[in-house]
């Protein structure tokens, strides 16, 4: 088919895949630090979703301009997300640091569950519309029938944010501890280092852009449910795998490979098969990559 | 062979805990089952509601048959399999009459159940054309058009009206979207237009924009969507902001105001069917007024329905004189009752009639009926 | 006096790093041989290459099976190695914690039984029969080594020296021609490393089974070792019986220094 | 007043602070977006307070006594359960008794209760399939559901179009698990942890999607309706009838599973795969080939499922793909992981547990799948191991050459 039709799916390929890459982030995160598949990270999405609604709503409310509302709302959203993940590693995953990791994962997935029931009775069962935070900018309006000012306020994020996240990992002092902490914990608290305190800001750094993409994903689909986080957290789970789930580029990598094959699978091919595809993409890759795109592999020493 | 100790030595444990006797009571025991949990339990609770709102008003009023009703309430989440053990719990509870199930495959896996224990099961929103058209189910009964009418007049309206060539139809995978998407495919062929794409979107998926460019490169001449408002308002927010102007035309799962309010001006000219409009009769008026009293926020989906639905159960039982299966089928044939769709009974198969469809069109913010 | 194990210019690279250079060596029918060197030499480097834990990048190397015909065993799978007769035991101790002692033993007879999955579950005369055979042979190998007493405890619970002495017993379970001891020494007090020494020479005299050890303890090595083969710098320096190796000048001024002497 | 005390106190309040910050925007506010009107409940916000303030209280003086009981542990090794269990006295007459109960049980209670005892029952089955993936072989298998619906279409399929019988396509099922286990095993087996589940978790939903997609094949999400119950020598049974016989079925299959586990676990291949679990490395230089020997266990636990998939598919006479959602291989895995992974009694308590305890929690209305929530989370906490810690029954030698297994 024609190109224009073929840079147009790629264009929306990029923004799925920057989706999927602000959730993988916060998965490939706290997976680097404590091995543990965050199940509830998809919820804190939601709740950052959630948060970011009620505050915007209350606020246009009482009549504040726009800027100010998308201002405040972003920052309570990302606040509380990293409240939420600091509170849920503290009560599901502290206590259980030396349980199998098994158990671990089983928690996660109570929590999950929880916090999807917990908003949805505080809440509502019902979708709620979410307001559009992001203006049609004027620069922008000339393209935006093939990219909405929306999905490019989240490309645009999500590079941002990735960038910020690996000169933290790279440069920082807590970026030095935490990849110690991922290195060896025992190792790194010898050496001084507050492992349980590394691992809460692991945490609330993983829900803020957990908030981030909470916020910036229910505005370009205006519609927020309690349900929203686990099919998203799944799939951005499965990005984080393929990139080799642990790297920050990594996540990013396998996010957009996934958004974009996806993407134009359903272009040229069928949506009825979408996921088998995207799912046939990851075991090819991990057959011949056992650990993901750019995962380092674990070779055992003998 | 201890191993299995545990194994049954655990249910023993749990029903200590958990047995509770059923106190016999002299009642009228009306089940209501649907999804009252789950990502689809804003379909069920309503009808929970109408059916608590309804028998309020008949206990007040002296109940049926001088007898008080009583609800039995039990949630099935939609799932065929727990569908089944919530019949088998009505049926144990000694149900007389059965309100639900919402939705299709649930009411499919459940009525079997009721079927052998002899109960009558009328569904607010079950639309599935099987379930009556079958005719395996003498029990079923539902105040809700069927997809096929529906379907049928999604078509007409755009062959007739819309005068379409080619339409692209997409649906959501799912047993409700799904079944009204194939059935509109049929009805659009036999009528000549062209079917150009018939595809099924993955629900949940934060980003529809791969779906839409296709559509667009094949520039139909209509839409049709088979599925809930959810994701109708994704694609046409998505359509509309890529500048596609091609009309989209969805079933009654579209036709809610979370629609509207959610696709906000892009909803602006959406068709979908529904049950013709109501919003004259005073009985539906006042309905909507007592939910709005009891419960604080707008009526939700399926509400006049299972409001009717429980309104025809109650008025059969009463006719019928007695809570016998058989009697209550010939009384719902026969006797009309008031409701808010007007006085309706129910044709051999067991749908409504005088529950018809019409076409709606977005205009200002309303849906308002297509003349 | 037929060879068992014949390895021919074994190179082994890790990206730019040669671990193993060229390297040729051959042990014998029911021959006691030691491969000595320093640290990061690349002995244990060689057991993982001849046992199929690494691929060489060149070289060959000859197994004497139980038929009695050489075949080339390098890019066979590990338990595919054990199976054509060569087993091996771990510098790092690696026993199945969960385990007890005799079920260790018991698991190296795997290469050896067949029962499966239905014979497991009909437990019918064939399986019980092996079953007994499995138990029955991994006991009579704890008496071998002495470790009878230890029968039923948890190998994790074994002192240090038990459970070097168990992971010889495990490597026995699979009827090697062939037994690659990785310091089997290790961590052992004196006394410990003499019965070490009676052990190794009681297997090689009453099985049959020819061995070849790493070993940094020159006492035992001098002991009861027939050919010494030393490597340095994955390359081999010198080989002889421990008398030629004591005077060798190159293995001296490489390696042992004056210490053997003391 | 003394100084601990106090500081309780003051811990709680913290606590009961922090949660009332916390909650706040979700349980106080409730923003109508259409009627465009605010309600604040604030009463919420004090009940959340109070709740806090007391449950973090508990939740502390729990968590001491966990790492109390943990100290205990280490010492005196077995829990009180554990112990029990390997009293012969008690365990051989309470197992007469349970089988009894086992068989009055169907007569004793209402339909409703026989029949969710038939689906925690099938999830009994389930559990012991994947206890062997993941409790023997230590392979974590996100996408079990696969099998199981590989068994409920082998069933509604081969009924529809050949009119088979539940007895024929039972075996049928299971083989067909068994299949479908070696195919999705075989290329993936080299992958570790976290890499084979999600790889499982993967194909798991490929299988409902093209189950979902395939109407030529499957019907597609419209379900396959009307499928018979088991029939006994072409008797014509009522339903109350039909599904105490599906039970007695189910409760036998349970105890067959129990058996051939058992069997497995103390045979070679049983050995194996412990082997397998705590060293690959040192199991392979014993000659054990690692493949085969976690296909193997693939295609076993996969036998389980797809038996499991046939019964299921004939107590709720109808299935469409919606039945096979991740969320249900989870569930599965939960019940084994809960349970005690390993530890068949472990898996059986779990299974029984999780699964009825939504069915009883009905009254709970709403409130069920929060509780379900917490309690799973409650549960680790609390007893990490699963509520019967594994105790691997290790092969006992006796001197006198005696070669029979007891604990």
């Amino acid at each position: 088919m024609n190109p224009e039709y073929l840079t147009a799916l790629i264009l929306g390929g990029l923004t799925r895949g920057s989706i999927y890459a602000l959730i993988a982030l916060g998965y490939t995160m706290v997976y680097g630090i404590i091995q543990l598949i965050n199940f509830a990270h998809g919820e804190i999405y939601m709740i950052g979703a959630f948060t970011g609604l009620i505050v915007s709503t209350v606020l246009t409310m009482h009549g504040m301009p726009g800027f100010g509302v998308v201002f405040f709302a972003a920052a309570a959203a990302i606040i509380y997300a990293c409240c939420y993940g600091y509170t849920l590693e503290k009560i599901a995953y502290k206590p259980l640091r030396h349980a199998p990791r098994l158990s671990v994962l089983i928690s996660a997935i109570g929590m999950s569950l929880f916090f999807q029931n917990y908003v949805l009775l505080a809440q509502t069962s019902n979708f709620l519309p979410f307001p559009g935070l992001i203006p049609d900018f004027e620069f922008w309006k000339p393209y935006s029938h093939v990219m909405s000012a929306t999905e490019l306020v989240i490309i645009v994020t999500t590079a941002i944010v990735m960038v910020l996240l690996t000169l933290l990992i790279k440069f920082t002092r807590i970026g030095k501890a935490m990849r110690a902490t991922s290195q060896d914990k025992i190792m790194a608290s010898l050496l001084g280092i507050n492992v349980n305190q590394i691992i809460s800001i692991t945490f609330i750094v993983g829900s803020a852009t957990a908030a981030i993409g909470g916020l910036l994903i229910a505005s370009h689909t205006g519609q927020i449910n309690a349900y929203m986080g686990f099919l998203v957290g799944i799939k951005a789970f499965v990005a984080a795998v393929l990139g080799g789930i642990g790297s920050i580029p990594g996540a990013v990598l396998g996010a957009f490979v996934l958004g974009l094959s996806e993407s134009v699978f359903t272009g040229y091919v069928s949506s009825d098969y979408e996921d088998v595809f995207a799912f046939l993409i990851l075991v090819l890759i991990l057959i011949f990559r056992p650990s993901g795109i750019l995962g380092r592999d674990q070779t055992q020493k003998v | 062979m201890r191993i299995f100790l545990f194994s049954l030595l655990f249910p023993a444990c749990v029903f200590l805990m958990f047995s509770c006797g059923e106190k016999p009571a002299d009642t009228i025991k009306l089940g209501v089952a649907g999804a009252h949990s789950g990502d689809l339990a804003s379909y069920g609770i309503p009808s929970v509601r109408a059916a608590q709102l309804v028998v309020k008003k008949i206990n007040a009023a002296g109940g049926v048959l001088g007898k008080q009703v009583e609800l039995l309430i039990e949630d099935d989440a939609c799932k065929p399999e727990i569908a089944g053990n919530t019949a088998t719990k009505l049926i144990s509870d000694g149900a007389d009459v059965v309100l639900g199930h919402i939705c299709s495959g649930a009411t499919k896996a459940a009525l079997g159940f009721y079927k052998d224990a002899g109960m009558v099961c009328m569904s607010p929103s079950a639309t599935n054309p099987d379930l009556t058209f079958s005719g395996e189910y003498p029990n079923f009964f539902r105040t809700i058009a069927n997809d096929a009418a529906q379907a049928r007049l999604q078509v007409d309206f755009a062959v007739n009206v819309l005068k379409v060539k080619k339409v692209a139809i997409l649906h959501d995978k799912g047993d409700y979207g799904k079944g009204a998407a194939e059935l509109a495919r049929g009805y659009f062929e036999d009528a000549g237009v062209q079917v150009i794409l018939f595809e099924g979107i993955t629900t949940g998926t934060v980003d529809y924009s791969a779906i839409v460019i296709k559509v667009n490169s094949l520039n139909p001449d209509a839409v049709i969507w088979g599925g809930y408002h959810p994701e109708a308002s994704k694609i046409v927010t998505l359509m509309r902001k890529k500048n596609m102007d091609t009309p989209f035309i969805g079933p009654d799962g579209v036709k809610d105001a979370t629609f509207i309010s959610v696709a906000g001006e892009y909803a602006e000219g959406v068709y979908a069917t529904g049950p013709v409009d109501i919003s004259t009769n005073p009985m539906a008026i006042l309905a909507g007024k007592e939910y709005q009293d009891a419960f604080g926020e707008e009526p939700g989906a399926f509400f006049d329905q299972a409001y009717a639905a429980t309104l025809c159960l109650l008025n059969a039982i009463e006719k019928a004189g007695s809570t016998d299966y058989s009697a209550i089928v010939k009384s719902l044939h026969t006797h009309l009752t008031d409701t808010p769709f007007g006085k309706i009974k129910f044709d051999e198969k067991g749908d409504a009639i005088g529950v018809e469809f019409a076409v709606y069109k977005v205009e200002n913010g309303v849906f308002t009926e297509h003349k | 006096m037929t060879s068992i194990l014949d390895v021919k210019n074994l190179t082994l690279d890790f990206g730019g790093l040669r671990a193993i250079d060229h390297l040729n060596l051959t042990v014998n029918k029911g021959e006691i041989a030691a491969l000595i060197g320093p640290n990061g030499a690349g002995k244990t480097s060689f057991f993982n290459c001849i046992t199929g834990i690494y691929k060489p990048t060149a070289g060959e190397i000859f197994l004497t099976c139980r038929n009695g015909e050489k075949e080339r065993i390098n890019g066979l799978k590990p338990n595919l190695v054990t199976r054509k007769g060569m087993a091996r035991t771990f510098q790092n101790i690696r026993l199945f914690s969960s385990m007890t002692v005799l079920e260790n033993v018991m698991i190296g007879c795997h290469s050896i039984t067949h029962a499966g999955i239905l014979g497991a579950v009909f437990k019918d005369a064939a399986t019980r029969k092996e079953e007994k055979y499995i138990v029955d042979k991994s006991y009579s190998i704890l008496k071998t080594l002495e470790l009878e007493r230890f029968v039923n405890e948890l190998a994790v619970n074994l002192p240090y020296g038990a459970q070097r002495l168990l992971e010889i017993a495990r490597a026995m379970a699979t009827d090697p021609q062939l037994l690659l001891l990785d310091e089997p020494a290790a961590g052992m007090n004196p006394t410990e490393t003499r019965r070490l020494d009676d052990m190794i020479l009681k297997i090689r005299d009453e099985k049959g089974i020819a061995i070849l050890l790493i070993e940094h303890d020159m006492k035992l090595v001098m002991r009861i070792s027939e050919t010494i083969h030393v490597v340095d710098y994955g390359k081999k320096i010198g080989e002889g019986t421990p008398e030629e190796i004591r005077n060798h000048p190159v293995v001296i001024k490489a390696y042992l220094g004056e210490d053997i002497h003391a | 007043m003394n100084m601990p005390v106090l500081n309780e106190i003051k811990k709680s309040l913290i606590a009961a602070i922090w949660f009332m910050f916390l909650t706040f925007p979700i349980m106080v506010i409730k923003v109508n977006t259409i009627t465009r009107t605010i309600d604040w409940r604030w009463k919420n916000m004090m009940y959340t307070g109070i709740g806090a303030f007391f449950l973090s209280a508990v939740w502390r003086y729990m968590l001491r006594r966990k790492e109390k009981n943990q100290n205990a542990l280490e010492k005196e090794g077995l829990s009180i359960v554990q112990k029990i269990l390997q009293v012969k006295t008690f365990s051989i007459p309470a197992t007469v008794l349970l089988l009894i109960f086992a068989i009055v049980f169907p007569h004793l209670f209402s339909m409703h209760q026989t029949n969710i005892m038939i689906s925690a029952l099938i999830y009994v089955m389930l559990g012991l399939g994947l206890n062997i993936v993941v409790g023997l072989a230590g392979l974590l298998d996100l996408g079990y559901v696969a099998f199981f619906a590989v068994g409920a279409y082998a069933y509604a399929l081969l009924n529809l179009h050949f009119g088979l019988g539940f007895w024929t396509v039972l075996p049928v099922g299971g083989f067909l698990g068994a299949v479908f286990g070696i195919l999705l095993g075989y290329p993936v087996l080299r992958l570790r942890g976290d890499y084979l589940a999600i790889v499982t978790l993967g194909f798991g939903e490929i299988i409902r999607i093209i189950l979902e997609n395939w109407n030529e094949f499957s019907f597609g999400p419209a379900g396959i309706a009307n499928i018979p119950k088991p029939e006994l020598f072409g008797l014509d049974l009522s339903l109350s009838a039909k599904t105490i016989y599906l039970y007695y079925i189910i409760v036998l299959l349970v105890i067959f599973t129990v058996f051939v586990i058992n069997r497995l676990t103390d045979s070679r291949i049983g050995r194996a795969w412990i082997a397998l679990k705590d060293d690959e490395i040192a199991c392979q230089a014993m000659g054990i080939d690692k493949a085969k020997t976690k296909l193997r266990a693939f295609a076993l636990g996969a036998t389980w499922a797809g038996m499991g998939g046939v019964v299921f598919a004939a107590k709720t006479a109808f299935i469409n793909p919606a039945s096979f959602t991740i969320w249900e291989s989870v569930i599965i895995l939960c019940t084994v992981v809960a349970g005690g992974m390993g530890s068949i009694v472990g898996v059986i308590c779990g299974a029984l547990l999780l699964i009825l305890l939504p069915e009883y929690l009905r009254d709970f209305g709403q409130f069920r799948m929060i509780t379900f929530g917490a309690v799973l989370v409650l549960m680790m906490v609390f007893r990490p191991g699963g509520m019967i810690e594994n105790v691997r029954r290790t092969y006992q030698f006796k001197t006198g050459e005696t070669n029979d297994i007891h604990s």
